[in-house]
């Protein structure tokens, strides 16, 4: 790696720091803005005024407000993401436990989404225009307009509860023990492992919920795609190679796929963010064990510290997925890799 | 309705076939699923109904609730003796009684046990923090243990079986900082009772097995004995339900009143429908604003649809006749409690400040309380008929709380549960003194010094009898002032696979909290 | 002299990105240019080279990296915009592709009218006569850019220039983007619109033939330089430069091929050492190779043509 | 002997919101093998789409085939099956195009496309040639068209290159195949003029010396005139004239050629100034009746707004479309 | 500009995909427009409830059913319409309101003021919208009003690139040059020359945003964030819907079903205004 790729990621680095201090400002006003009272929720329902002061206590709530702010803040650099005030539990810990899941469901989303995405993209740009195009463009766009929640419930409704093919929520069997984790992704660790059963069981339950996160992301790339697609086609340089007699299926998957997939991949760093977000729809529907699931239930117990342990590691996912992105383009784009 | 018949048909029944109940080797294994995670398990740290379930599983406490009623029967503690004043509790202790890592469950363990949840001050500590303190807990000897109280505290022993004891050896090597094993103990147990962890996922699945060995032995028998129980946590009611009828789950609560009609008509499926202990109240901010006004709460409470109360539950449920639930000691029949009555609705409202209506009124909820929001619904239904608009708004239980803390920021109206932890009516009296003002049951600000003197009062009664003719009284004085909409005690409900034995039911637990020592499969 | 400018510089700086380098593009490097009032002077060159740049310092477009402007005989160097705005009515530009240059939003009548409002002229009847004075029949008014031709844009352009009555008029390649017969149309125009008004080129072109019917005098530039400049004739009838001359050379003639010239222009960014035109150059020597680059002395910029 | 390339009353429209645009507008042209034809003519005139024609690149729709026969060596362009159509790009019809920046791919290599072009021209024509022989082949067509380092060059991508490079790599991918005849559409127009002239000398260089059939577009007189010995003039969609290039410009016989000519500005002659012809190109949309060029000439009469003029020989090797052009 | 509009129109009615968009937005706001005069069931629009008829399957009294305290569905999908449309044009043009002047700003002005607006977007963009939305409701309590604020927050900063961008390229468009040349200052520039001719793509986005921020408050309202009983609101209806599947399966479908149809429809239109105003803009 040379000098100046290092020091182009040392100034992303810090812009990304800098990014998360924005963050964190942000999500810790919104902890703050809420009218009610967190001890109460440590103490517990039936808590006497003395353990709602003990707890009160315990937490430091009992602090002026910059002060836990600079106590989360230094946590934070500690790599400390604070207590959720309902459980008493590490933010830290919890996140640890629960982001695998996510990234599991998330990277088999992406996956689904690239892998169907392009081939309709490209398929949907050499019919422009013709029926399998509407149809295509309808599909891309149901994709973005299905609620989520709404499609989740009717994929249950139908490949679990009427067809039975396949488990209605749920990461695993209850009698299936995951396997010792390697990567903390149950597929790739039961893969590791040569658990070949527990990988099957494992694919029946994440099958539902990646289908219905990938779908928005599915349809943004093949419509991008599409899109790309369709100026690449039309490009001169396509043009010359049409004329040079080179291969026509050539044509399509390289050269023109190749200049379609640089703005692909600007969609997918971007959605890849969303599709985080949206696993708090996701994971509700299908009880999946994520971080998702996680910021929605605590944040409708008005427990905050771990929807901003949340919006952190999401946040953080974004700006890697760009930075990744932006390095990827380096790498295809050979116009930007040397002046 | 051959309609829905038909649904059900082409939904739910085709995979039931394919599936059993769970099977570990020779043994069976026990899948029961609520909505409700397990985040912590320290039982000096806190308790709701799926958390307390599982501590009941792998802890023992001194005594224990059986029944319905519920009575009081030994466990770690044979036998106890009370000092003629009240304020001495001697137990002694069984001698087979072991934690799990074989180690005696002595008198020294139970004190540790009670010093560390009063000195962690959460959870369970509320009950004993104002009358016990730490160095007035004595192990006598090994199998002796004694409690001085402060002053005299009749609800007393109807606490203690909430009050787990653990292995003071673990949780001492377990220590971090000071903290007195909390942060270990949050997912580990150190205990005596007849489960043991397996796989600890607060926020899916509790896998516990049975303690072969178990000192108290298995009621079962050896033979029925179970590998184990799974909790999994399926937090939506359709999912669970499909998962009772697949048969992947054994035993399942937090059920809707519709579930039950739904659940009722399948074979295989029985449910258990039983009288609870928690009761609905639409609580009062008896201070400030427009409810201050006694008749305006009166009206209110005339004009209430109590009766949608009951059709909401499908019939599952009962109206308070009185501020006590039916099944606590003292209660009466409190004579006049507020029926839907236009009439006298009118009257009273036209005695009040607000004699054509013309208000609005904020109902508020916990979010995400489905009966709460539907009895929202009724409230403002009902509340047309007086001219009164009703504005319902869900707030997280923080919320609701902390507003609920003053009356200058207490709704008008607030929906609140309140479940006795037990027996005694002390536990319910006790909502309505002075000392509970602001808490989320003392969100009325109740009012009546005359009452809560009554109410100190029958707390240091010793004599039965006459402690029973103070809480009459205060039961009708309590109607009288109306605080609150007295409303109904919802039954609980559990839809289980009729292979399932053993369950038994007490009133005296949480909502789905079931007792899992006794259940086993019989197939 | 109505525009005097001199030692005109102008560097660009490119970011880095985790790929390339930071680097320095000098555009411009030390050029001066003088125009009398009426005059026209034509500037050559080939892409690259600086002529737009040049343009668009002159009018203050961009900000100078260096050198010192005077218009009208006051130094506008350093104006801030605010003081500027009242001299732009008399400094205008025409562009080279005119489909670009109008507001696709607004109809030609509103185009010709803008400069007029903003410095405070009512517009009535001044606009017809504008169109009328480039040729634009009345009924063009309402019209939109994309329903004008190439060559009615470009005359809108040159009414909208007009419009504040300039006296210099700078005309970035006016012609380039339109057909022959009609950019001869249009040189028609200007070459009257500059007799009746006595307005000043500045006229930019790669077309030696054009700045030749319209210019009478002319600088050649090359990678931000001029290398040789003066009269028309003289420039184009008898170059010394060695890269004016192959400039000349390799237009191709009716009926004669144009004479082929060795390599391209270098990259702006690595300029090579010495004179920037010797690695092209058959004549060069070592002075050429090595020596600074050589100023513009008598008119031409070569360290062997003096 | 049949001619290589014969286009018969070659109508092509395109189909559009506005309607429908009478691009080409009854071509009649013929090429022999060894000409060097120049095709001029103004912006929209259709030179281009004529040019994309003969390799049937014109994007359908909105291009339609309204009438007429493109045949090369006998054969019909326009009715071609896929696979032939393969065979005829590049390796018998090679085209190179204005722009050389836009008409290669920014992200490939230059050698992975002029491999891509090798191998094109290789499996249609049954020959299949192992990967470091079309790189040997890619280096030897570089140096054919003047550019050294070939190794470097390969491995290079399109924006390191300058314009005449890329140029230069287009001719030498347009060489893969072979061809019979090559088709350069403005190829010199994005280009400095120093470096115009290096390109035309090397595309005449290659004429001569493979023997190639040129048939150049170009809206530039001057470069039409460096390179081709016969010139055809188009003017909106038809062809106006077809003659000689040194005859054309001595002796200009329609008026359209004659106010061309006129119009250009001469460097070596500043005394004589351009005149433009009146009047703009007219729409394809709703073409004027007759002669396309009635309206704007100075010698129409009413015959012209009414009879649209044919093709004719005026003068023997000399056509032209004109009703008042006098021998 | 009459060609302009004709051609617009020629070519959305060559595109099956917008004919169905325009459809279906044209419907949906003709049922918020009179919604309430053909509704069944004023009376249910506003919480009477009616617990004898709960949980009624599709019927001719009933088309798509009754919910679980017996109000009828069709009559508060329809008025939900109403809420959903409302509140995402508001939530659209006051994201619009506040996202576009800052980033024409900084596309125009540059140098710092830039640098503080586009850094303050980024930051605000790299929040995950979803769960800040959810963490902002739940902090200031559920209801329609707090979702709207949660959204307007999440939602500027994508006109804030929009238009920022949009400037950028304007900006360096020769007719804004002949505007400076012509003495016209920063403001003139700003509104006659870049405004306008960012309003394309703008209509464009905001066009698909209506639909996405109807998806949005629809997301809340199934995490019950969003609206307050009794409004009726889709997302709150499906939210509660859940819980009643399988058999109760009208509840959840047919409230589900005008979402998708609604945002669809917008996505849709905006799909075919982009191929028409804006053809060379990304589509995320």
């Amino acid at each position: 790696m040379d000098r100046r790729l290092t020091a182009y990621l040392l100034r992303r680095v810090a812009l990304a720091g800098v990014m998360l201090f924005g963050l964190v400002c942000m999500t810790f006003v919104i902890a703050n803005v809420a009218p009610n009272d967190p001890a109460a929720l440590a103490a517990g329902p039936d808590a006497g005024r003395s353990q709602i002061e003990q707890a009160r206590r315990d937490y430091g709530l009992d602090r002026p407000l910059p002060e836990q702010f600079w106590r989360y803040v230094s946590g934070l650099a500690r790599g400390e993401l604070g207590r959720s005030i309902a459980t008493g539990r590490s933010v830290g810990q919890d996140l640890a436990r629960y982001f695998p899941a996510t990234l599991e469901l998330c990277l088999l989303a992406m996956l689904i989404g690239l892998s169907v995405g392009v081939p309709l993209g490209v398929l949907s740009a050499l019919m422009k225009d013709r029926w399998v195009d509407h149809l295509t463009r309808i599909f891309a766009v149901s994709g973005i307009a299905l609620p989520p929640f709404w499609f989740g419930l009717l994929l249950q409704l139908t490949f679990a509860t009427a067809l039975g093919w396949l488990p209605t929520s749920g990461r695993l069997s209850v009698m299936t023990e995951p396997p010792d984790p390697i990567t903390g992704l149950l597929l790739t660790d039961a893969l590791l492992r040569g658990q070949w059963g527990v990988f099957g069981e494992g694919l029946s339950y994440i099958l539902l919920p990646a289908i219905v996160l990938s779908f928005p992301c599915l349809a943004s790339i093949l419509r991008v795609n599409r899109a790309e697609m369709v100026e690449a086609l039309r490009a001169d340089y396509v043009m010359s190679a049409q004329a040079h007699g080179v291969n026509p299926w050539r044509i399509v998957c390289v050269h023109a796929l190749r200049n379609a997939m640089l703005p692909t991949l600007a969609i997918i760093g971007l959605r890849w963010g969303w599709m985080m977000s949206s696993t708090v729809l996701v994971e509700t529907v299908f009880d999946w064990p994520g971080i998702g699931l996680y910021a929605v239930s605590s944040a409708i117990a008005g427990d905050f510290k771990p929807v901003m342990g949340v919006t952190l590691i999401i946040g953080l996912n974004f700006m890697a997925a760009n930075l990744i992105v932006d390095l990827l383009y380096g790498v295809l784009d050979p116009r930007l890799r040397e002046g | 309705m051959p309609s829905r018949r038909h649904i059900l048909g082409a939904f739910a029944l085709t995979p039931g076939t394919s599936f059993a109940f769970e099977r570990d080797g020779a043994r069976k294994v026990l899948v029961f699923s609520g909505n409700q995670a397990v985040p912590v398990l320290d039982p000096h740290v806190r308790y709701d109904w799926s958390t307390r379930m599982v501590q009941q599983a792998v802890y023992d406490a001194l005594l224990k609730y059986e029944g319905s009623p519920p009575r009081i029967v030994p466990w770690l503690a044979e036998r106890h003796e009370v000092s003629a004043d009240g304020l001495s509790y001697t137990f002694h202790l069984v001698s087979n009684a072991k934690f799990h890592d074989g180690s005696t469950v002595d008198a020294e363990a139970v004190r540790f046990s009670f010093e560390r949840a009063l000195r962690l001050n959460a959870g369970i500590a509320w009950m004993l923090k104002d009358f016990l303190r730490p160095e007035n807990i004595v192990a006598v000897d090994a199998r002796t243990v004694r409690f001085t109280l402060d002053r005299p505290f009749a609800p007393f022993l109807s606490y203690v079986p909430w009050w787990y004891i653990v292995n003071p050896r673990l949780v001492t090597a377990n220590a971090v900082d000071g903290d007195m094993g909390r942060r270990w103990m949050t997912e580990n147990a150190a205990g005596s009772g007849p489960f043991k962890l397996r796989r600890f996922d607060g926020n899916a699945l509790i896998h516990l097995d049975t303690v072969p060995e178990y000192w108290k032995g298995w009621p079962m028998g050896e033979a029925g004995r179970l590998s184990g129980v799974i909790f999994r946590i399926i937090r939506e009611a359709a999912p669970r339900r499909a998962a009772l009828q697949r048969r992947e789950a054994d035993a399942i609560t937090n059920l809707s009143p519709d579930d039950i009609s739904q659940l009722q008509r399948l074979p295989g499926i029985r449910i258990e429908d039983h009288p609870g202990l928690s009761t609905f109240g639409i609580k009062f901010n008896t201070q400030q604003g427009p409810t201050a006004d006694i008749n305006l709460r009166k009206a209110i409470a005339f004009a209430f649809d109590y009766d949608s109360l009951i059709t909401i539950h499908n019939g599952a449920a009962v109206l308070q006749t009185s501020p006590f639930p039916p099944a606590m000691a003292g209660h009466i029949d409190v004579p006049g409690i507020p029926r839907r009555d236009l009439a006298k609705a009118r009257e009273y409202l036209a005695r009040s400040r607000f004699p054509n209506g013309g208000i609005t009124l904020e109902y508020v909820h916990v979010q995400g309380l489905e009966d709460a929001r539907r009895i929202g619904l009724s409230l403002l239904d009902s509340l047309r008929a007086l001219n009164i608009q009703v504005n319902i708004v869900g707030q997280p239980w923080t919320t609701m709380v902390s507003r609920g803390s003053k009356p200058d920021t207490a709704p008008n109206m607030t929906s609140v549960y309140v479940t006795p932890v037990g027996t005694d009516p002390d536990t319910v009296a006790y909502q309505y003194h002075r000392d509970s003002w602001g808490l989320f049951y003392g969100m009325s600000h109740y009012d009546n010094p005359e009452v809560w003197r009554m109410i100190e009062a029958a707390r240091a009664e010793g004599d039965h009898a006459k402690r029973m003719e103070l809480y009459a009284e205060i039961q009708r004085r309590i109607v009288d002032d109306q605080p609150e909409i007295f409303g109904m005690l919802a039954n609980r409900l559990w839809a289980m696979r009729d292979y399932v034995k053993g369950f038994s039911f007490s009133p005296v637990r949480l909502s789905g909290e079931v007792d899992l020592y006794p259940m086993w499969i019989d197939a | 002299m109505l525009l005097h400018a001199t030692g005109l510089e102008k560097t660009y700086a490119t970011r880095a990105t985790a790929f390339r380098r930071a680097s320095r593009v000098a555009a411009v490097a030390g050029v001066d240019i003088s125009l009398a009032e009426g005059g026209a002077l034509g500037l050559v060159g080939e892409s690259g080279c600086g002529k737009s740049t040049l343009a668009r310092l002159l009018l203050r477009l961009i900000p100078l990296s260096a050198g010192r402007i005077l218009f009208e005989g006051r130094d506008i160097t350093a104006l801030p915009e605010a003081a500027l705005r009242p001299l732009r009515a008399r400094m205008q530009l025409i562009h080279q592709n005119p489909s670009a240059a109008l507001d696709p939003r607004l109809s030609v009548a509103e185009v010709v009218a803008e400069p007029l409002r903003i410095h405070g002229h009512d517009p009535r009847g001044r606009v017809a006569s504008l169109l009328a004075e480039v040729g634009l029949p009345g009924d063009f008014l309402h019209r939109y850019p994309h329903e004008l031709s190439g060559g009615q844009k470009q005359r809108v352009c040159i009414a909208r220039a007009l419009a504040l009555a300039p006296r210099l008029l700078i005309l970035d390649e006016p012609t380039s983007a339109l057909d022959v017969s009609v950019q001869a149309q249009v040189l028609e125009l200007l070459a009257g619109l500059r007799a009746q008004r006595g307005l000043a080129f500045l006229f930019i072109s790669h077309n030696l033939a054009v700045v030749r019917q319209v210019c009478e005098q002319v600088a050649v530039m090359y990678l931000g330089r001029v290398v040789e400049q003066g009269p028309v004739d003289a420039v184009l009838g008898n170059p010394r430069h060695p890269y004016t001359q192959a400039l000349l050379a390799s237009v191709p003639r009716l009926g004669a091929a144009g004479v082929v010239v060795v390599g391209e222009a270098p990259n702006p960014a690595a300029p090579p050492p010495g004179c920037p035109f010797h690695p092209r150059c058959a004549t060069a020597q070592e002075a050429c190779r090595n020596g600074p680059p050589p100023a513009l002395r008598n008119g031409v910029a070569c360290h062997l043509a003096q | 002997m049949t001619p290589l390339l014969a286009i018969q009353d070659y109508r092509l429209a395109f189909d559009g919101f506005d309607g429908t645009a009478h691009v080409l507008d009854g071509i009649d042209l013929q090429l022999r093998a060894g000409d060097t034809l120049g095709v001029v003519g103004e912006s929209g005139c259709g030179k281009s789409v004529l040019a994309r024609s003969l390799l049937r690149l014109n994007p359908s729709p909105p291009a339609r085939v309204v009438s007429g026969q493109i045949r090369f060596e006998a054969e019909d362009v326009l009715a071609m099956p896929p696979a032939r159509l393969r065979a005829l790009r590049g390796r018998r019809i090679a085209m190179i195009f204005q722009d050389p920046a836009s008409h290669l791919n920014p992200l490939l290599s230059i050698g992975t496309q002029m491999e891509d072009a090798i191998r094109g021209q290789d499996s249609a024509t049954g020959r299949s040639r192992p990967r470091h022989a079309a790189r040997a082949h890619a280096a030897a067509l570089l140096s054919a068209v003047g550019l050294g380092d070939a190794p470097r060059l390969l491995a290079s991508h399109p924006h390191q290159l300058s314009g005449g490079m890329r140029q230069r790599v287009l001719i030498a991918m347009a060489l893969a195949g072979d061809p019979a005849l090559l088709v350069a559409d403005e190829p010199t127009t994005a280009l400095d003029v120093t470096v115009q002239a290096q390109v035309l000398a090397l595309i005449a260089e290659l004429v001569r010396a493979r023997g190639l059939t040129l048939m150049l577009i170009s809206h530039d007189l001057g470069v039409i005139a460096a390179a081709c010995a016969r010139t055809v003039v188009m003017y909106a969609g038809n062809i106006v004239e077809d003659a000689p290039t040194a005859a054309l410009l001595a002796r200009p016989l329609h008026p359209y050629t004659k106010g061309l000519l006129a119009a250009v500005p001469e460097l070596d002659r500043p005394d004589i100034r351009p005149r433009g012809i009146p009047g703009g190109i007219p729409s394809l949309r709703a073409p004027p009746p007759g002669c396309r060029f009635h309206p704007r000439c100075d010698r129409a009469t009413a015959l012209c707004a009414a009879e649209k003029p044919a093709l004719r020989e005026a003068i023997p090797g000399r056509t032209v479309a004109c009703h008042h052009a006098e021998a | 500009m009459g060609r302009k509009f004709r051609l617009a129109l020629w070519l959305l009615s060559r595109s099956f995909a917008s004919m169905l968009g325009i459809a279906l937005v044209v419907s949906i706001v003709t049922l918020a427009l009179i919604g309430p005069w053909i509704v069944p069931y004023p009376d249910h629009v506003a919480g009477g409830i009616d617990l004898a008829n709960k949980l009624q399957p599709p019927s001719a009294a009933h088309w798509f059913g009754t919910d679980e305290v017996g109000l009828d569905i069709l009559t508060r999908v329809i008025i939900g319409a109403r809420v959903s449309l409302l509140v995402g044009v508001a939530i659209t043009l006051s994201a619009a309101a506040i996202g576009v002047p800052l980033g024409i700003l900084a596309g125009l002005l540059g140098g710092p003021v830039r640098e503080a607006i586009m850094r303050l977007t980024d930051l605000f963009l790299s929040v995950p919208g979803l769960v800040l939305a959810i963490a902002l409701v739940a902090a200031l309590g559920a209801g329609i009003v707090n979702a709207m604020i949660a959204l307007i927050l999440v939602w500027w900063p994508g006109y804030v690139r929009l238009a920022e961008s949009k400037a950028l390229s304007i900006r360096s468009e020769p007719y804004i040059e002949a505007a400076r040349v012509a003495g016209a200052s920063t403001a003139r520039i700003l509104w006659r020359h870049v405004l306008p001719n960012s309003l394309s793509p703008l209509i464009v986005k905001m066009s698909m945003d209506i639909g996405q921020a109807i998806l949005a408050v629809a997301s809340l309202g199934f995490l019950g964030l969003g609206a307050r009983p009794p409004t009726p609101e889709w997302g709150a209806m499906i939210s509660i819907a859940r819980g009643y599947l399988p058999e109760w399966w009208w509840y959840a479908i047919f409230p589900g079903a005008f979402i998708y149809a609604a945002v669809l429809g917008f996505n849709l239109l905006g799909d075919g205004l982009r191929d028409i105003l804006d053809p060379k803009s990304n589509r995320g």
